[in-house]
């Protein structure tokens, strides 16, 4: 039950900040501060209690939506997912905070597209029906292309529309795969559901489920995002408010690797072990080309933009490997990733509050008037090159053991991006912060309000490379239950009737049975 | 005693937090005694928890503690834990105890400075970081220390941040030692896939039951080990970035660029002896690397005109030797070398500092001159601090730490007179360009006037410092005089001793040779650079010196094969030609849509002219089925 | 009598109705257009009246009627329409009345 | 004529008592308001009646009505979307000077046309109420005859439609003359027992497909679209797209169906020809178009385009699914053009899409409401089109049209994006067009047209349900 509170909560504040809006300026903050603040304890209330860590479902709830196509409400709750709720709403109480000074004009809106895309990530995080998991990953789009339009920079518009283009097509692309998926499980078992628990070890020919998978796959890889499919993420990271870049940068295209995680592997376990190889290849690319192009850039924004490009591809890297170090790395590293980028992105937002650029051949030798921004950047260009001691650093180790496992010149050549990842995050801290002051620029370090957001930052992400191990306590049920999806061939032994999409149109739709 | 070993290490990160939080509120005076403090008391523990060590009666030559578990996923444990046996112990002794001195130098040293707690934050996170190196007793938690030194040696060499110059060579520092360090991981990788855990006694347990002598894997292991070894020691072919982090304040050259973080290295393939010894091939290598680093850095430090150039490049002269003896398997003699070279390279950096700074930011030796006489403390202690450089024969610890390792090159069973003889080389150049040195600064005419004279917080490190450069050789005397064994017997409760060939035993005869040397090379520095400046000045502005000064000129070479590709790479396709595709594709709908719209043109007939169009499809098609 | 086989009488329809779409697509006088208009109305209702007279039945010719109904409003219709757009546009051109078109700028 | 039959054609009659009474009201005393009231009135009664002859369906009444659930469906359809149209056609039309009474005198003579569609088993009564339906529409296109464009729309319309009606009749006759018998039932009854179509007869469907593709809009009969939607009222605007559309498809669906269509080879590729090319041809023509009931018009051909794959399924699943599209459609058509004619007064149309900028900020409500029409449109989720285009691609995928499924995709992806330029115009910092208030009666309307999307994106299975129940042909 306290799955549906949570997003119900969500999108009654939603309302609640629009519609408070029209009062004054502060009411949409404090609502969707206190908002979030009730799903955080709600989380970690859950938390404290003995949950049972087991192999299964902490929660799991149903209730019937659109019978007709065995479609239904189905929440649950692992491991996997607490910890991308508990992330959530973390990062979601720091980007209300963050847009506190910077957003001044439709407050109400602004904070009514924060909590519905915050409702729709955590709708993806939750959803165990296909058809609503799909719901939820569209519902996401339209808040956020919002947040981009209208809260963004110069070229907020170009940057929406690319955002929304893309993932639809790639959405549309996994929405003809679940419904295919659906035909095929019904075809051969009888059973027409979107439930991802029945769907699981659906009996497929190795061609069909190569197919159904690319689809799946598409969606998955653009949100992600990994090259050549990532165009949309530097535009909308360099465009988006503050806010905007660090749910993208740390919720957004985490959904993607979470797809990744509970539909790939475990639906297609033969498909995506024939894929495994790609995968990995196109991970590597990531990274290393993501690293050239951050390397290239003088818009911050953008620079940090295809960072993220880099080190999403250490996650894809270690989904293809398949074993549960690599997935305790890729989890930690969706973490980590989403800490360190998301402070990298707030303090571009700081620094362009400050002086109006986001052009780093303007600014230089800042270290003198904002140190304490300085530390923080510091700390996390650190972070984002991986220095042990700080979360990035385990996630990448675990991951690159996992991959050295699985593929060792895969994990060679990745590790060539540990390099590349100190060429530009030093070049970060030399050209904002070292160096000769190009313009001698009016501006104050950072406010008390900035300096707490960053401390807290700064403590999880460093908690995070000191003490990681409750994370892989939350974690691990959830992966090992995916890889022994993975590998479980037992449950591969429903017989296939017939695998082709057709369906004799006789049957009728009430033989559809209702899956709940 | 357990729990103080993790106390050491704790004392400066302690007191870095304290300078981080803190530092705006504390006096510069206080925060520098904390700064200094914290490592003064953990000095002393190192020496308390030494002492105890050494009289430990029990067969257990080490302690040992576990804090907590830091990575338990899957199959893959590492905790937070030190161990501390006798080889850590010298290298926690020499951070602590010269670091210690060199953050009291620092106090008076950097009086001036805005940045005052800002650098004694660093210094103390640096020796925090430094102590894990060693201490720790896992490669993971190791690898922990070694990034971090890496990182405050980037910090401090950019510490004076406005000069773009000094950025750059921060960076150089780090990315260089960060290429060794990826083949270093990359290393770790294999140990760990090997043999399933990263605790460092484990591992060598386990190499030596399971790899084979020369085995390919054991050799790849060694080599990326290496590969990290050669990044932080700044040898060949990575040692360019240390001249440049020169632009460090003195002090940090003399604590991270001479005393301590650039032997990592050294420490390093002590640890992991074993992996060395089952791939002799790299051994060999070590060794070879060793003697080319230590002829070029040589040459190269004799063509320089920065005081601390010279240093700099003397430092990677002395890991070549280090290497030198590690490569032939004489850990004892490497390890002593190192401590030696600690003691007398940090006097060295630290008198240049004072001359540094009362000639106010004056580098050039050749500016300077005739310093003898304003200021006899630095001039002595600097004195001795060369002799002990050149090794000078009998009277200074240069002497007996540099003569083992040049004996053991020759007489051990993977030496050879090749070897020996680069070394030999190597000592007369030494001799040469320390004296030079002196020569050049101290003495001939006064060039430049001291601005004021340096306060006891700076002069009282470089006595004690001189002390030991002078004495500390005499707990290792060879067998031909006196034969004392303390250093060796400690470092070798861990490491393995020296194998020798079994030749009849002629040490004496090398001493002598390298003594003769030593001196001559004396000898001819006052000749050419006291008595008669004027060869000099015509082998100046040869283009051979020129190419000595440019250390061989390594830098250009890189610069055009991997810095020039590199940004080339990065500056090509900026736009990310993907993108470019995307753009097209929208083009192409445009220009459908350009096309389409034609037709949209309210003419009436022109739609009828459609209906007609439509009609003769439909029959048509209707006609073939 | 003489019998004609229906397909022909079919194609002389369809020849009629093919005259009344060319008259359409070349006449550009409203009032000319109508008129094709008609001819192929008529042509169509002669279909019916061929097919009723082939299978000798009567719907054919109800439908015929219905179809004059039909036109009569239609030319009624079209007539006003015509007065109206000459009141606007001053001519019956019907190529002169494009002012609803996509604007390619 | 048996007592049922007259029952079972209360709606009809209803529809047509009402324009008569109307005109003697006029006679008596003209006044707006009054009629307004009435035919509101006569719309709701009409409803009503429709479920007052539910129990007695399915009632043939040989040989021209067949009076089924399926009929009595798009009935009620059809009234519903009248009467939405009549309310928005009063603020539209009060603010009108001269004669505006007579507007819904022939409103219900058009609504009557297209009612008869729904029953049509005969060509006779195909070819009256269709042809009821457009007589009634050129006056209705035409109707503010002081404006240029108007007029131009009107005999626009009047010359193709009547040519597109000479085709269909043309087509009618020809398989009149090949089976001798006018009435769908039994020409299906006829042609069972032969293997192969006979060629005239395809013939004869092929003209009926330049009629049917006329008044569906599809390509290449498509061309009107964008000039008649321009030029009509917009209200009849959305009276086009909506009612005679759906009338129209009504009719075509079940002679589809009795014919068999779908089991003709060249007619399969021909309609799937069809389908593919009105996707695209609309689509690709709406990207850069800045006339906003150009636009729609546009976006209409591509959503017929996406509706007729379903005819080809060939199954009563199929049809469902496109009558549960239909219906959002409808709704989100009439939403979107009665934002227009609400925010159009007599002499100014909004239809350029600069003079939605910033449309947000000024009149919230009106831009929400224009935002889920467009995003419906668009198909993406809580929105009544999100389910009606998984119904679609559902059912498509299921009878394994693969391509026309993808092809639909593309241009889902293709239209997402001129709906956005609507959307992102309208949020974008406040522009200068002054914009008239709207009436409380339209915003009740536009509440109503809310209500519905996001019921239907939400929880559609009711819907569904009924459709399922009542839609079997």
């Amino acid at each position: 039950m306290i799955l549906v509170y949570i997003i119900v909560i969500l999108l009654a504040g939603a309302f609640l900040a629009w519609i408070s809006g029209n009062l004054s300026q502060v009411w949409p903050r404090i609502i969707s501060l206190i908002t979030l603040s009730i799903d955080l304890l709600l989380i970690i209330t859950y938390l404290t209690q003995p949950t049972p860590f087991s192999s299964k479902w902490m929660i799991d709830i149903q209730y019937d939506w659109i019978t007709q196509f065995g479609i239904g409400i189905h929440f649950a709750l692992d491991g996997l997912s607490l910890l991308m709720l508990l992330l959530t709403f973390v990062l979601g109480i720091i980007s209300v905070l963050i847009s506190w000074k910077e957003i001044n004009v439709k407050v109400g809106f602004f904070h009514f597209n924060l909590l519905l895309i915050l409702a729709g990530i955590v709708g993806v995080f939750l959803s165990l029906d296909l058809f609503l998991f799909y719901f939820f990953w569209e519902l996401m789009l339209v808040p956020m292309y919002f947040l981009i339009g209208i809260w963004g920079h110069e070229n907020r518009t170009k940057a929406a529309y690319k955002f929304f283009l893309y993932t639809q097509a790639s959405g549309l692309l996994m929405f003809i795969s679940i419904i295919a998926l659906y035909f095929v499980h019904g075809n051969s078992t009888g059973i027409f559901t979107f439930d991802y628990i029945q769907l699981l070890g659906t009996h497929m020919a190795p061609s069909t489920a190569m197919l159904i998978m690319t689809g799946f796959l598409a969606a998955f890889l653009v949100k992600l995002p990994v090259v050549p499919l990532h165009n949309w993420l530097p535009d909308a990271h360099s465009e988006a408010p503050t806010a905007g870049s660090l749910i993208l940068a740390a919720l957004l295209l985490k959904t993607g690797a979470y797809g990744l995680f509970r539909f790939i592997v475990p639906l297609f376990p033969a498909a995506s072990v024939t894929f495994a190889p790609i995968g990995m290849a196109l991970g590597v690319i990531g990274i290393l080309y993501g690293a050239k192009l951050a390397f290239a850039q003088t818009d911050l924004k953008r620079l940090i933009a295809y960072t993220s490009v880099s080190h999403m591809g250490f996650v894809i890297l270690g989904i293809f490997s398949f074993n549960e170090l690599a997935y305790q790395g890729v989890v930690m590293q969706m973490i980590a990733h989403g800490i360190s980028t998301g402070a990298l992105f707030i303090m571009a937002g700081q620094l362009t509050e400050r002086i109006h650029t986001r052009d780093i051949t303007q600014m230089g030798g800042l270290w003198e008037k904002a140190p304490f921004m300085g530390a923080i950047g510091l700390i996390f260009s650190m972070a984002s090159l991986g220095l042990p001691g700080l979360g990035n650093f385990i996630a990448e180790l675990l991951i690159l053991t996992g991959a050295f496992k699985a593929s060792i010149i895969m994990s060679v050549l990745a590790c060539l991006g540990l390099i590349a990842a100190t060429l530009y995050s030093l070049r970060i801290m030399q050209k904002v912060f070292y160096g000769k002051k190009n313009n001698d620029w009016k501006m104050n370090d950072l406010s008390l309000r900035e300096k707490i957001i960053s401390i807290t930052l700064v403590i999880i992400i460093a908690g995070l490379g000191f003490y990681p191990q409750p994370v892989f306590d939350i974690a691990k049920p959830a992966l090992l239950k995916t890889l022994e999806q993975h590998t479980d061939k037992t449950v591969q032994q429903k017989e296939p009737v017939g695998e082709e999409f057709k369906l004799k149109s006789n049957t009728s739709l009430y033989k559809i049975s209702n899956p709940l | 005693m357990n729990t103080i070993i993790a106390i050491i290490p704790a004392l400066p990160f302690i007191s870095f937090l304290i300078l981080v939080l803190f530092g705006g509120k504390l006096s510069r005076r206080a925060s520098g005694w904390i700064g200094a403090g914290s490592v003064g008391i953990a000095a002393l523990l190192t020496i308390i928890t030494g002492i105890s060590l050494l009289n430990s009666v029990t067969g257990e030559k080490y302690y040992t503690i576990i804090l907590w578990k830091w990575i338990h996923a899957a199959n893959l444990n590492a905790e937070i834990a030190f161990r501390l046996d006798s080889l850590s112990l010298i290298f926690c002794f020499v951070i602590t105890f010269v670091g210690f001195l060199i953050h009291i130098y620092s106090i008076g040293f950097m009086e001036k400075d805005e940045g005052f707690t800002r650098f004694f934050a660093y210094m103390n996170l640096f020796v925090c970081s430094m102590l894990i190196l060693v201490l720790a007793d896992n490669i993971l938690l190791m690898y922990l220390g070694w990034e971090g030194v890496g990182l405050c040696s980037y910090l401090l060499i950019g510490f004076w941040y406005k000069e773009p110059e000094n950025g750059t060579a921060a960076r150089k520092a780090f990315i260089i030692t960060r290429i060794g360090d990826t083949a270093m991981i990359i290393g770790i990788f294999i140990l760990f896939v090997s043999f399933g855990t990263f605790n460092i006694q484990d591992i060598m347990q386990l190499a030596q039951a399971k790899w084979a002598v020369g085995s390919s894997i054991a050799v790849i292991t060694a080599a990326l080990l290496l590969g990290g070894a050669l990044g932080k020691s700044a040898q060949l072919p990575l040692q360019t970035w240390l001249p440049d982090a020169m632009a460090g304040p003195s002090p940090v050259s003399a604590l991270i660029h001479a005393a301590t973080m650039v032997t990592a290295g050294v420490y390093l393939i002590a640890r992991t002896n074993v992996l060395f010894s089952l791939a002799p091939a790299v051994q060999t290598v070590i060794a070879i690397i060793g003697a080319l680093t230590l002829l070029i850095a040589g040459f190269s430090a004799l063509a320089q005109h920065d005081l601390k150039r010279i240093l700099a490049y003397s430092t990677i002269s002395q890991i070549g030797y280090m290497f030198l003896a590690l490569g032939v398997g004489a850990y004892s003699a490497a390890i002593f070398h190192f401590m030696i070279h600690a003691f007398f390279k940090a006097l060295l950096f630290l008198a240049a500092g004072v001359i540094i700074l009362v000639l106010n930011e004056e580098h050039d030796i050749f500016k300077m001159g005739g310093l003898r006489k304003k200021m006899p403390a630095v001039f002595w202690t600097f004195l001795i601090g060369s002799a002990s450089l050149s090794a000078l024969p009998l009277v200074t610890a240069g002497f007996y730490s540099k003569d083992a390792i040049l004996w053991f090159s020759y007489s051990s069973i993977n030496g050879s007179i090749i070897l020996w003889m680069a070394g030999v080389m190597g000592a007369f150049l030494t001799a040469l360009y320390s004296f030079r040195m002196i020569f050049i600064t101290f003495f001939g005419k006064t060039n430049t006037e001291p601005s004021f004279k340096a306060g006891i917080l700076m002069t009282a490190p470089l006595l004690i410092l001189a002390v030991l450069s002078l004495f500390g050789g005499f707990v290792e005397l060879p067998a031909s005089l006196g034969s004392v064994h303390l250093f060796s017997g400690l470092v070798n409760q861990v490491l393995p001793g020296v194998v020798i060939k079994n030749i009849e035993n002629m040490e004496w005869l090398f001493q002598l040779i390298s003594g003769v040397i030593a001196l001559s090379g004396i000898y001819l520095a006052y000749r050419f650079y006291y008595r008669k400046p004027a060869y000099m000045e015509t082998f100046k502005n040869s283009r051979l010196n020129h190419f000595f000064e440019k250390g061989f000129e390594f830098d250009k070479v890189y610069d055009t094969v991997f810095v020039k590709p590199v940004v080339w790479l990065a500056e090509t396709d900026k736009k990310d030609f993907f993108d470019q595709l995307n753009i097209s594709i929208a083009k192409l709908a445009l220009l459908g849509n350009r096309v389409m719209s034609l037709t949209e043109n309210g003419k009436l007939r022109w739609y009828l002219l459609s209906f007609a169009i439509g009609i003769a499809l439909i029959l048509t098609l209707m006609m073939t089925q | 009598m003489l019998t004609v086989p229906v397909e022909t009488q079919i194609l002389f329809a369809g020849i009629l109705f093919f005259i009344g779409l060319v008259g359409l697509l070349v006449r550009r006088n409203l009032v000319f257009m109508l008129m094709s208009i008609e001819i192929m109305f008529n042509s169509a209702g002669l279909v019916f009246i061929i097919a009723a007279r082939h299978w000798d039945q009567p719907d054919g010719q109800v439908m015929f009627i219905f179809i004059l109904a039909v036109t009569a409003v239609e030319v009624a219709i079209g007539l006003a329409l015509i007065l109206q757009v000459y009141h606007h546009f001053k001519t019956l051109d019907v190529d002169a009345i494009n002012k609803l078109k996509d604007d390619n700028s | 004529m048996s007592e049922t039959d007259f029952y079972s054609l209360t709606p009809f009659l209803i529809l047509a008592m009402a324009p008569i009474i109307i005109m003697i009201v006029i006679s008596i005393f003209r006044n707006y308001e009054v009629v307004y009231g009435f035919s509101v009135l006569s719309f709701i009664v009409a409803i009503f009646s429709v479920f007052y002859i539910l129990p007695l369906v399915p009632h043939n009444i040989d040989p021209l009505f067949i009076i089924d659930r399926f009929s009595l469906f798009f009935l009620g359809i059809i009234f519903f979307s009248g009467l939405l149209v009549t309310f928005l056609s009063y603020d539209y039309l009060k603010n009108l000077q001269g004669i505006r009474e007579e507007y819904y005198i022939i409103l219900f003579t058009s609504t009557l046309g297209a009612s008869l569609l729904t029953v049509a088993n005969h060509f006779i009564l195909f070819f009256l109420g269709i042809e009821t339906l457009t007589l009634s529409l050129y006056i209705l296109i035409a109707f503010e005859k002081s404006k240029d464009r108007s007029i131009e729309a009107g005999i626009k319309y009047l010359i193709l439609a009547s040519v597109s009606s000479a085709f269909l009749l043309f087509g009618m006759g020809l398989m009149y003359v090949t089976f001798g018998t006018m009435q769908f039932t039994t020409i299906m009854v006829a042609m069972s027992h032969l293997e192969k179509l006979p060629p005239l007869f395809l013939y004869g469907f092929g003209m009926m497909l330049v009629g049917i593709g006329f008044k569906l809009a599809l390509v290449p009969f498509h061309m009107w679209t964008p000039d008649i939607y321009q030029g009509a009222p917009a209200p009849i605007s959305s009276y086009i797209a909506t009612v005679s559309k759906g009338a129209v498809l009504a009719v075509f669906i079940r002679l589809f169906f009795n014919i068999k269509g779908f089991e003709n080879q060249s007619i399969f590729y021909i309609i799937s020809g069809i389908a593919i090319l009105s996707m695209f041809v609309g689509n690709l023509l709406a990207i850069q178009q800045k006339n906003i009931k150009r636009l729609l018009a546009y976006s209409s051909i591509a959503n017929m385009g996406y509706i007729i794959i379903i005819l080809l399924t060939g199954s009563d699943k199929g049809i469902q699914s496109a009558i549960f599209y239909l219906i959002t459609y409808f709704i989100t058509t009439i939403g979107a053009f009665g934002v227009i004619s609400l925010l159009s007064t007599k002499d100014f149309e909004a239809e350029k899409i600069e003079d939605y900028k910033g449309l947000f900020w000024k009149k919230p409500w009106m831009a929400v409401v224009l935002t889920l029409c467009m995003l419906s449109l668009a198909g993406i989720p809580v929105t009544a089109g999100f389910i009606a285009k998984f119904y679609l691609i559902y059912e498509g995928m299921k009878a394994g049209l693969m391509l026309l499924v993808f092809s639909m995709i593309i241009n889902s992806v293709l239209g997402l994006y001129y709906y956005l330029r609507v959307i992102t115009t309208m949020f974008s910092t406040a522009g200068k067009t002054e914009l008239p208030s709207v009436s409380i009666l339209g915003k009740l309307t536009l509440t109503i047209i809310t209500i519905g999307i996001l019921a239907l994106g939400v929880y559609p299975g009711w819907l569904i349900d009924f459709i399922v129940r009542n839609v079997i042909m």
